[in-house]
């Protein structure tokens, strides 16, 4: 489905653009996952099968004919996983970040220099 | 007697150089200039004829004489035609020239250059000042006798003595040379004790050793 | 400037390299051939409705293991960063209405939570949704009642006992030498019942109890970490 | 038998040349008075002087080195005329020639002025070194051209034997090689000037500046072995330049004619300039007698 | 075998496990995370044995019951097994290494460590794409956590910008999973089987992109320093190793989707890297980062081996890329744990190593081995990798890494040679633990085993070979022994060696018979010299006579291999014995930076050479095989830095100087001539198969040069040891511009000459070793007047100068007489006039020699100056006894020149009883000496004679202006002697050469300090980095 997919590239641009330009350590966790969530939205978009259901052969599909009738399942069992790690990700992102600002009372990136050259 | 008694003697011969620092004894010969006798009577007669011949003169002016030297030496009187000629050190020169009156703080640098030279050695004393002291006869700073300090071989007087006298000087040195006369070379060493003691005597400040090798 | 100017460059060129993918895309019509071995598989070797799920589960169970694993880990770094930083000062109040209102919600959340994962093999969702939404419970929990206290002991005690079972369980099919983490070790059952698709709810629950303890634990343990504010303030 | 012959000849050789050498010398001071309008000594002076020096009764002497300096120095002076044909075709005069070539002569050179150079360093006096810094530094420069020189006639005559070379110049005046490879020569003669130092490259003596330079301290008989090395290696080093540039000589006589005009050559630039300072003297050589010399190599070997 | 599945299970059961374990004891879970560590390593270490008993081929394991595309497989072959092992071992160490720190923090540590090693461990084994992402999240994000081990805000910041970038990588990575599946309906690895053209390249480009970014690839890799420095040493280690390898192994395992242009240019960027942080590197002055830039320059070069020896057999590409990965593994896993022991910052800091001397050893060992020395693996690799990319025609991979690995040398041995020789205080002394201690040492001797181990087996290499380092690990056993003992046990076995080589191996061509004299029997009379040492000089004799082995396992080398592998033992020996000298920090890293650059010429060289055919000595062997040019200009080159020769020679004076005095004879005298040997070598080949451009023509005119500028350096120097240095560079100039001729005549010089040198300029080392021994001072002008003091000394320089200047009636004549005639009749002339000039110049810096030491006048501090030791003075002796013979009968000598000069050319000199001829001259040695004694006696009894009486004055009894002399110091004309001579050389007397050099340096300084800048610190800068890396070597690509 092009549209999804296109949303998913713009999501994922947004997100790239958000991680380069925001100073703010915060909004940067922001961008990845607005990225994060392009990818997983683009994985998804791949896998679909125009006017095909989900993969879940219960009584609304005809199971001898399963194959013809539903949508790939691995982008949608990709994506499972794929958002748990994005989520894990984010998750530690979030707690440097804390751990940084109480270190420095600061969120801006620019202030996390010490080590450089 | 026992060759150790004539150790002892000979050590007891070496000069002290007692004026120099403590340090720099070891760096200068402590040997007494010794008396040389000639080797053999003809050869030394040659030898003074030849040397009679070539008279090497130490280019040090040590008066007011050496103003006489140059003309000696150029164009004019030419004393090169008779075999004199300047050397520029002590060790190659045989005549000494004291030109003039010597001062205190010369007759250090006159006695030292006249040990430094290898003999036999002349010396030509140049005007009355080195006779009995001149002119300068009653100064404070200025010796009157050079014979008392130094053996020499002719006396040119005047003041000052012209280049022809000092020629005739020459030829008289000339003569006595061929004639074997001049011995100032074992003058100086037989009588040493003496000289040294002239000389330490008008020399204060003595940090010199006491026989420039 | 120049530092946008090269971000501006840098998204264009990101832009242009993905670009042709899009131009060239077309919605293909069939199915790979894997996919359909696995719809096929899902229903004829697993006994599980949910495709998706056998493939997370089953076919790809080696990636869900290392999901959880990540999640596992994440908690451990946010434990490991978050630890001796109990502070407990707090201003807020919490109203009754809500108090009383998410504890009722909350047994409704926990059961919810649980059909989810037991039902994974059958209808939409799974383990994850499952411990996902429990997790919210206890976020519900501790947002709004303030003496809430959970015992990271015990959550740790769920997360390590579910985490071992899980891998136990794999480990069994491969001492069977049926494989590891094959759930054909329990028998597959009938198509569509609750308890078939072999191993599948088994593990399906133990990865739910999994992600929403791990998932308890963060939240518990970011929600109980305020120490930055109160730094904050004597710093300034 | 042969080989005491030859020792008696090289010994009368010897002989003459340091007593040519002498009268050599007597007879350039006649010329410096001569120039400066004087009358000048006899021109057996340079003898009577040395039988004064040998007369003299007591040395000092600063040690061994000291000792073996003039020695070595002598030794320099006559292994370097031994080592070379003096006149073309006598076998008096051969020397011991056949023991080596151009190079050897040339390399002997060295043995005389770097012992000498150890004997005078033993003095202890520090115009010594200076003397000899600013000799071997001289000697550094003037050799570049003159090597060039000897390169260049060793391309021409296709060989560096002594022998060979002088008989190849045999047969009338336009034979030698001052009129075959004149460039060589020019630079040869411009490096003479340097290796006779006479001023204007009299760097090593410098009356004025380092009162005679490295043999301050040699007295007596050492001065007088430095005197008589003298005029030897004078003669020595005129016979080498006939020897190669002006076509040998077939007798005594012509020997001398051409070495005393060899001499002369020297003895008026030196009458006539003033001296350089070192570097002016070094850089002097390293121009324009060395770009001669390096253009008689190219003349010869490449055109 | 147990299923590999099995180091995931045991990993992830423990990881569950041990918070419940931890709440009973905190020992039992430090026992289970060990098991665990050791179970992997066990359990590899089966399957690592398996695959060497037997070929296995690969094994495939699949999960879930079914076979591969259905479900995730993992694969094992013996790559994997290899690569499984060498990380769970260091896994397994650095565990225990960091065993104490675990016990102090919380037990996540402990976990994330498990967990580290199990997801390097997936994603080396696994064969699925997307499986390869979950391990790779694993393995980051529990790598990130473990970084904040040690907790500050260094650690935390880098470790938020590692986050940054690794979640940048995993979008990526993911990207590009998700699109490989949608264009090929696969995940699995062994089951994609269409090519990624034109739009679908997008697909495998972001995964490998992914990659290089978490293999810190430049400029993407501001993070990883960052971590390196921050964090813990053992942290580091882990990230540096284990991380890094796993990726790098993905990275192997991807290659095959790559399209051919993108893993050029992925090669291209790994060599890239190695050169960038190198030179980076340089700049750097914190340790821990230093190793950070040193890691990462190894990834780029462990990617770029990967990648360009693709189409190798894969026994070389393990044996290329495999060595690469051990030799940086363990180099740098040990050099990281000392990091953590030492707790210094600073490079210059970390010389309280020296309190520990085991570790100071292993130090060492890392650095050597990191700089790619032998016996290490980094050594064949290198050697291996540069061959198979010359067979590639990959020059500028070449030229990137050899550059890079110069760079490498440069900072490494800057960094070694600061903290071995610095000056510690006692109040800096840090408490080592012991344990960490012996583990790094266990570490290093594994490093070494395991290089012995490649350079035995692989290679197989003949006992003569290893005798080098066999020697120096005897010599370190014995070393509590005093040093006459191991002197004269070692004058014993060099003995016995020289024996064996001359009886046993039998030289094939007499030319290595003269060498074998020159090495041996020199070094042997030189051995002497060092007996004078009294104390126990630790270590000196181990590295002597690693030295001297080398010099003779030169001389026998008969494959090209061989040859390099003695050139550098001996590289590294006579390093280490430079090292030894007071103040030699300076020169001996000269030293090792011009040898390296020349080995890695040579190495180039040795690549384009054709192969040899037979196993004849080298000598034989190069006869028969036509060297290309560009090979012979490289061996050459490498060649002539190593004598010295002009424009390379700044390392020389230095080394010379500052070696101790009884080695500097050794450098001087016969380390040289071991550059001489190899020149010769590659002569011999031109000889019959000469190249159409007459390189050699240009090389004489270097040698030539080289002889003039060394003569003249060596005149204005102050320093006796430098200025022999400076004069063997002029002598060296000589034999360079005598074997350049490639004529009979020339060769004979050049032979002639090289064994002179050999002993006068030994007798002259010696002399001045002993004036050193009594005076302690080499500059000149502090001497004076020794002639009294040590008249035996005087006498054997006295002679030696003679023979160097070419004075007849000394040999040095012949050499002299040899080498113009050769010049003018190989139609040299200009040549032969500027070592006429050269040859005079000499006379100036022999003469300062000798006068400003033994003549003039005499110090007062010398005052009580003895004679040098006996053990001086009978080495000097021995050369200029048999100066002395071989002056007086020089045919002794030339005729056997001239036959082994004759196997290559006519002959065409005439030896006619004591005459030699040649076509333009003639020379009877004989008769010169005879002359000589003649004409030197005659004045010497005229004088004594004439003399009169004779009074021995002393010192100050000279005429000095009617006064009397101030002090020696101002009566003795030492100090700059020459000066003169240097104001009228002008413009020319200026040190072009060394300010070449300097600048140089300063360039490749300020160079790194201009690029390191792109590492701002700003996590923010760094994705910038990586999204403008993304797209700019994609259109690259493209």
């Amino acid at each position: 489905m092009i549209e999804t997919l296109i949303l998913g590239f713009i999501l994922l641009l947004i997100g790239l653009y958000a991680m380069l330009s925001q100073k703010n350590i915060i909004k940067i966790i922001l961008g990845f996952s607005i990225a994060d969530t392009g990818v997983h939205i683009i994985i998804v978009s791949l896998g679909y099968l125009k006017g095909r259901r989900a993969p879940i052969l219960d009584s609304a599909v005809d199971i001898a004919n399963s194959v013809k009738e539903v949508v790939d399942p691995i982008p949608s069992a990709l994506v499972l996983t794929a958002i748990v790690i994005g989520l894990a990700t984010t998750a530690l992102m979030l707690v440097f970040a804390a751990e940084l600002h109480k270190r420095k009372a600061s969120f801006s990136i620019d202030d996390y220099k010490e080590l450089k050259w | 007697m026992k060759e150790k008694d004539i150790k002892i003697i000979e050590k007891e011969m070496k000069l002290a150089n007692e004026g120099l620092p403590e340090m720099e004894r070891d760096l200068f010969a402590d040997d007494r200039p010794s008396r040389i006798e000639p080797l053999n009577k003809y050869l030394e007669q040659f030898l003074n004829w030849a040397r009679a011949r070539s008279l090497w003169i130490l280019a040090y002016g040590t008066g007011c004489g050496a103003i006489e030297l140059r003309p000696l030496m150029t164009a004019r009187f030419d004393a090169f035609r008779y075999g004199i000629a300047g050397r520029p050190t002590p060790r190659q020169a045989n005549v000494f020239i004291i030109g003039g009156y010597a001062s205190l703080k010369t007759i250090k640098r006159i006695v030292r250059s006249y040990e430094q030279m290898q003999g036999p050695k002349y010396v030509i004393a140049l005007g009355s000042c080195t006779i009995n002291g001149g002119m300068y006869y009653d100064s404070y700073n200025t010796i009157n006798r050079i014979d008392y300090y130094i053996p020499v071989d002719i006396y040119v007087t005047g003041c000052m003595p012209r280049p022809e006298s000092l020629i005739a000087g020459f030829n008289g040195l000339k003569k006595k040379i061929q004639a074997g006369q001049c011995d100032g070379m074992n003058k100086y060493a037989d009588n040493f004790d003496w000289y040294k003691a002239n000389q330490k005597q008008i020399i204060k400040d003595w940090n010199m050793p006491d026989y420039n090798w | 400037m120049i530092n946008k100017l090269l971000i501006i460059i840098g998204i264009i060129g990101m832009l242009l390299i993905l670009l042709p993918i899009l131009v060239n895309f077309q919605s293909p019509t069939n199915l790979s051939a894997l996919a359909e071995e696995y719809v096929r598989g899902s229903v004829n070797d697993l006994k599980s409705p949910n495709v998706v799920t056998s493939v997370v589960v089953t076919y790809r169970g080696l990636d869900t293991l290392g999901e959880v694993t990540v999640l596992f880990l994440a908690t451990l770094g946010v434990g490991f960063l978050l630890e001796n930083k109990k502070n407990k000062s707090t201003q807020r109040t919490v109203s009754e209405n809500i108090r009383t209102t998410s504890s009722f919600l909350v047994s409704l959340i926990m059961v919810l939570g649980i059909y989810i994962f037991t039902h994974g093999h059958l209808s939409p969702g799974g383990g994850f949704q499952g411990g996902v939404v429990i997790a919210s419970g206890f976020l519900l929990l501790i947002l709004s009642d303030l003496d809430f206290k959970i015992s990271h002991a015990i959550l740790r005690f769920v997360e390590s006992i579910s985490g071992l079972v899980y891998v136990l369980i794999g480990l069994i099919g491969l001492v069977l030498t049926i494989g590891f983490l094959n759930p054909a070790i329990l028998p597959l059952g009938k198509y569509g019942d609750l308890f078939s698709a072999g191993a599948i709810p088994l593990i399906y629950s133990l990865i739910g109890l999994k992600v929403g303890s791990e998932l308890t634990n963060i939240i518990a343990t970011m929600g109980s970490d305020r120490s930055s504010e109160s730094v904050v303030k004597e710093e300034r | 038998m042969d080989i005491f012959i030859k020792i008696i000849y090289a010994a009368i050789s010897i002989l003459v040349a340091t007593l040519y050498g002498l009268i050599l010398i007597g007879i350039v001071h006649k010329i410096y008075a001569r120039v400066h309008r004087r009358i000048g000594p006899p021109v057996w002076q340079p003898i009577l002087d040395i039988i004064q020096t040998h007369g003299r009764k007591v040395a000092t002497s600063h040690g061994i080195m000291f000792f073996l300096g003039p020695v070595f120095r002598m030794a320099g002076g006559m292994g370097t005329y031994l080592f070379m044909p003096v006149i073309f075709g006598s076998v008096v005069f051969s020397n011991y020639s056949m023991a080596g070539d151009l190079l050897l002569v040339m390399y002997f050179i060295f043995f005389g002025q770097l012992g000498m150079a150890l004997g005078a360093g033993e003095g202890g006096h520090p115009y010594s070194p200076l003397g000899i810094a600013r000799g071997l530094s001289q000697m550094s420069t003037f050799e570049l051209p003159f090597s060039l020189a000897v390169i260049s006639i060793a391309i021409q005559y296709q060989t560096l034997n002594i022998t060979t070379i002088v008989a190849a110049q045999q047969g009338g005046m336009l034979n030698w090689t001052l009129f075959t490879n004149p460039l060589a020569v020019i630079a040869a003669m411009i490096s003479l000037l340097g290796m006779n130092m006479h001023s204007p490259f009299s760097l090593v003596l410098a009356p004025q500046e380092i009162p005679i330079g490295p043999p301050i301290e040699m007295n007596g008989s050492f001065l007088g072995i430095l005197q008589t090395n003298r005029a030897l290696f004078a003669s020595a080093k005129l016979v080498l330049f006939m020897n190669l540039f002006f076509g040998g000589a077939t007798n005594l006589p012509i020997m001398m004619l051409k070495t005393f005009s060899i001499y002369m050559f020297s003895v008026f630039i030196g009458a006539a300039f003033p001296r350089f300072r070192p570097e002016q003297s070094f850089r002097f050589f390293l121009r324009i007698p060395t770009l001669i010399g390096i253009l008689s190599v190219i003349v010869i070997a490449y055109l | 075998m147990v299923n590999p599945l099995y180091l995931i299970i045991i990993s992830l059961m423990a990881g569950f496990v041990l918070p419940l374990l931890d709440r009973v004891n905190r020992k039992l879970s430090l026992a289970t995370f060990i098991g665990v560590l050791l179970a992997n390593t066990v359990i590899t270490g089966f399957w690592m044995h398996g695959f060497i008993q037997a070929d296995l081929g690969t094994l495939s394991f699949s999960t879930a019951g079914f076979t591969a595309p259905l479900s995730i497989n993992f694969q094992l072959g013996i790559l994997e097994a290899f690569v499984l092992l060498a990380i769970n071992l260091i896994g397994l160490l650095t565990g225990i290494y960091l065993l104490k720190k675990f016990n102090e923090s919380p037990l996540a540590g402990m976990i994330l460590f498990i967990m580290v090693v199990m997801g390097a461990n997936g994603l080396i084994l696994t064969r699925d794409l997307f499986n390869a992402f979950v391990f790779m999240e694993i393995l980051s994000i529990s790598t990130i956590a473990i970084i904040t081990l040690k907790r500050t805000n260094e650690s935390l910041s880098s470790g938020f910008k590692y986050m940054l970038a690794s979640g940048i990588a995993s979008i990526f990575f993911l990207l590009g999973v998700v699109f490989i599946y949608f264009f090929s309906g696969s995940l699995n690895l062994d089951f994609i089987n269409i090519n990624f053209t034109d739009y679908r390249l997008i697909a495998v480009y972001m995964v490998a992109i992914a990659l290089l970014i978490e293999l810190k690839m430049f400029p993407v890799n501001g993070w990883a320093l960052d971590v390196y420095e921050s964090t813990d040493a053992g942290v580091a280690t882990i990230i540096s190793v284990i991380n890094s390898t796993a990726i790098a192994f993905m990275f192997y395992k991807i290659m095959p989707l790559l399209p051919s242009n993108f893993l050029y240019i992925f090669g291209i960027i790994g060599a890239l890297t190695y050169l960038m942080s190198n030179l980076m590197g340089l700049k750097q002055e914190n340790a821990r980062r230093l190793l950070g830039y040193s890691s990462i320059g190894q990834m780029g070069l462990l990617l770029a081996s990967i990648i360009f020896t693709a189409g190798l057999e894969p026994v070389l590409r393990i044996m290329i890329v495999g060595g690469f990965f051990l030799n940086h593994l363990i180099a740098k896993t040990g050099l990281f744990w000392i990091s953590g022991l030492i707790k210094k910052e600073k490079l210059k800091d970390w010389r309280v190593i020296r309190s520990n001397k085991s570790l100071m050893i292993m130090f060492g060992i890392f650095i050597f081995a990191l700089s790619g020395f032998p016996p290490f693996a980094g050594f064949w690799a290198k050697w291996e990798f540069v061959k198979s990319l010359l067979a590639g025609q990959n020059i500028l991979i070449i030229a990137l890494i050899l550059l890079g690995s110069l760079f490498e040398v440069i900072y490494m041995f800057r960094w070694f040679i600061q903290t071995v020789k610095g000056e510690y205080k006692e109040d800096e002394l840090s408490i080592m633990p012991s344990g960490k201690v012996i583990l790094t040492t266990l570490l290093g001797t594994l490093g070494f085993g395991l290089g012995i181990l490649i350079m035995k087996n692989y290679y197989g290499f003949n006992f003569l070979f290893t005798l080098p380092i066999l020697s120096l690990l005897f010599i370190y056993l014995i070393d509590f022994l005093p040093a006459k003992i191991k002197g004269i046990m070692s004058l014993g076995g060099l003995a016995y060696y020289g024996y064996y080589l001359y009886t046993l191996v039998q030289f094939e061509n007499p030319i290595q018979i003269l060498f074998g004299v020159i090495f041996l029997v020199g070094s042997g009379v030189n051995l002497i010299s060092t007996l004078n040492r009294s104390e126990i000089s630790k270590g000196f004799y181990g590295l002597l006579m690693m030295m001297i082995f080398s010099f003779g396992s030169l001389l026998i080398a008969r494959s090209y291999l061989e040859f390099f592998l003695s050139w550098e033992l001996m590289t590294i020996a006579s390093f280490l014995l430079i090292l030894r000298g007071k103040n030699a920090q300076k020169a001996s890293l000269m030293y090792m930076i011009f040898s390296i650059a020349g080995a890695y010429l040579m190495m180039v060289g040795f690549g384009f050479a054709p192969e040899l055919i037979g196993s004849s000595a080298l000598i034989t062997g190069l006869t028969y095989v036509q060297l290309p040019l560009i090979s012979i200009i490289l061996l050459a080159l490498g060649f002539m830095i190593k004598s010295g020769v002009l424009g390379v020679h700044v390392w020389l004076p230095e080394a010379h100087a500052e070696a101790e005095a009884d080695v500097s004879s050794f450098i001087s005298a016969i380390l040289l001539k071991a550059g001489i040997w190899g020149f010769l070598l590659v002569a011999i080949s031109v000889v019959w198969n000469a190249p159409q451009f007459d390189v050699y023509y240009w090389m004489g005119w270097l040698g030539v040069f080289t002889a003039l500028v060394g003569a003249f350096l060596a005149s204005f120097q102050e320093d006796a040891k430098r200025l022999l240095a400076y004069s063997s560079m002029s002598q060296v100039g000589y034999i360079i511009a005598a074997i350049s001729m490639l004529s009979h005549l020339g060769w004979v010089s050049a032979f002639y000459l090289s064994l002179n040198h050999m002993m006068f300029k030994s007798a002259l080392f010696i002399a001045i070793a002993g004036v050193y021994y009594r005076t302690h001072t080499r500059n000149m002008y502090e001497m004076g007047g020794l002639i009294k003091k040590m008249p035996l000394s005087f006498i054997s320089v006295l002679i030696s100068i003679i023979a160097v200047s070419g004075v007849p009636p000394l040999s040095g004549f012949g050499s002299k007489w040899l080498m113009y005639s050769s010049f003018i009749e190989r139609g040299w002339y200009l040549q032969a006039a500027v070592l006429f000039f050269a040859s005079a110049v000499s006379f100036l810096y022999l003469y300062r020699l000798i006068h400003t030491i033994f003549l003039g006048q005499a110090k007062y501090e010398h005052k009580d100056v003895k004679e040098a030791p006996v053990w001086f003075i009978i080495p000097q002796y021995i050369f200029i006894g048999a100066i002395m013979v071989l002056s007086t009968f020089p045919n002794l000598l030339i005729k056997p020149l001239s036959a082994m000069a004759s196997q290559y050319f006519n002959s065409n000199i005439v030896i006619d009883g004591y005459n030699v001829y040649s076509s333009y001259g003639h020379w009877n040695g004989n008769l010169i000496m005879l002359v000589t004694m003649g004409v030197f006696i005659v004045p010497l009894f005229f004088l004594i004679l004439f003399i009169g009486k004779i009074t021995k004055v002393k010192q100050f009894n000279i005429v000095y202006a009617a006064e009397r002399p101030e002090s020696p110091q101002t009566t003795h004309v030492a100090h700059n002697m020459y000066a003169h001579y240097r104001k009228a050389l002008g413009g020319w007397g200026k040190p072009r050469i060394w300010d070449f050099w300097h600048g140089s340096a300063e360039w490749a300084h300020t160079m790194g300090d201009f690029f390191r800048r792109i590492y701002s610190g700003n996590g923010q800068t760094y994705l910038l980095h990586i999204i403008l890396f993304f797209v700019v070597v994609f259109f690259l690509g493209v």
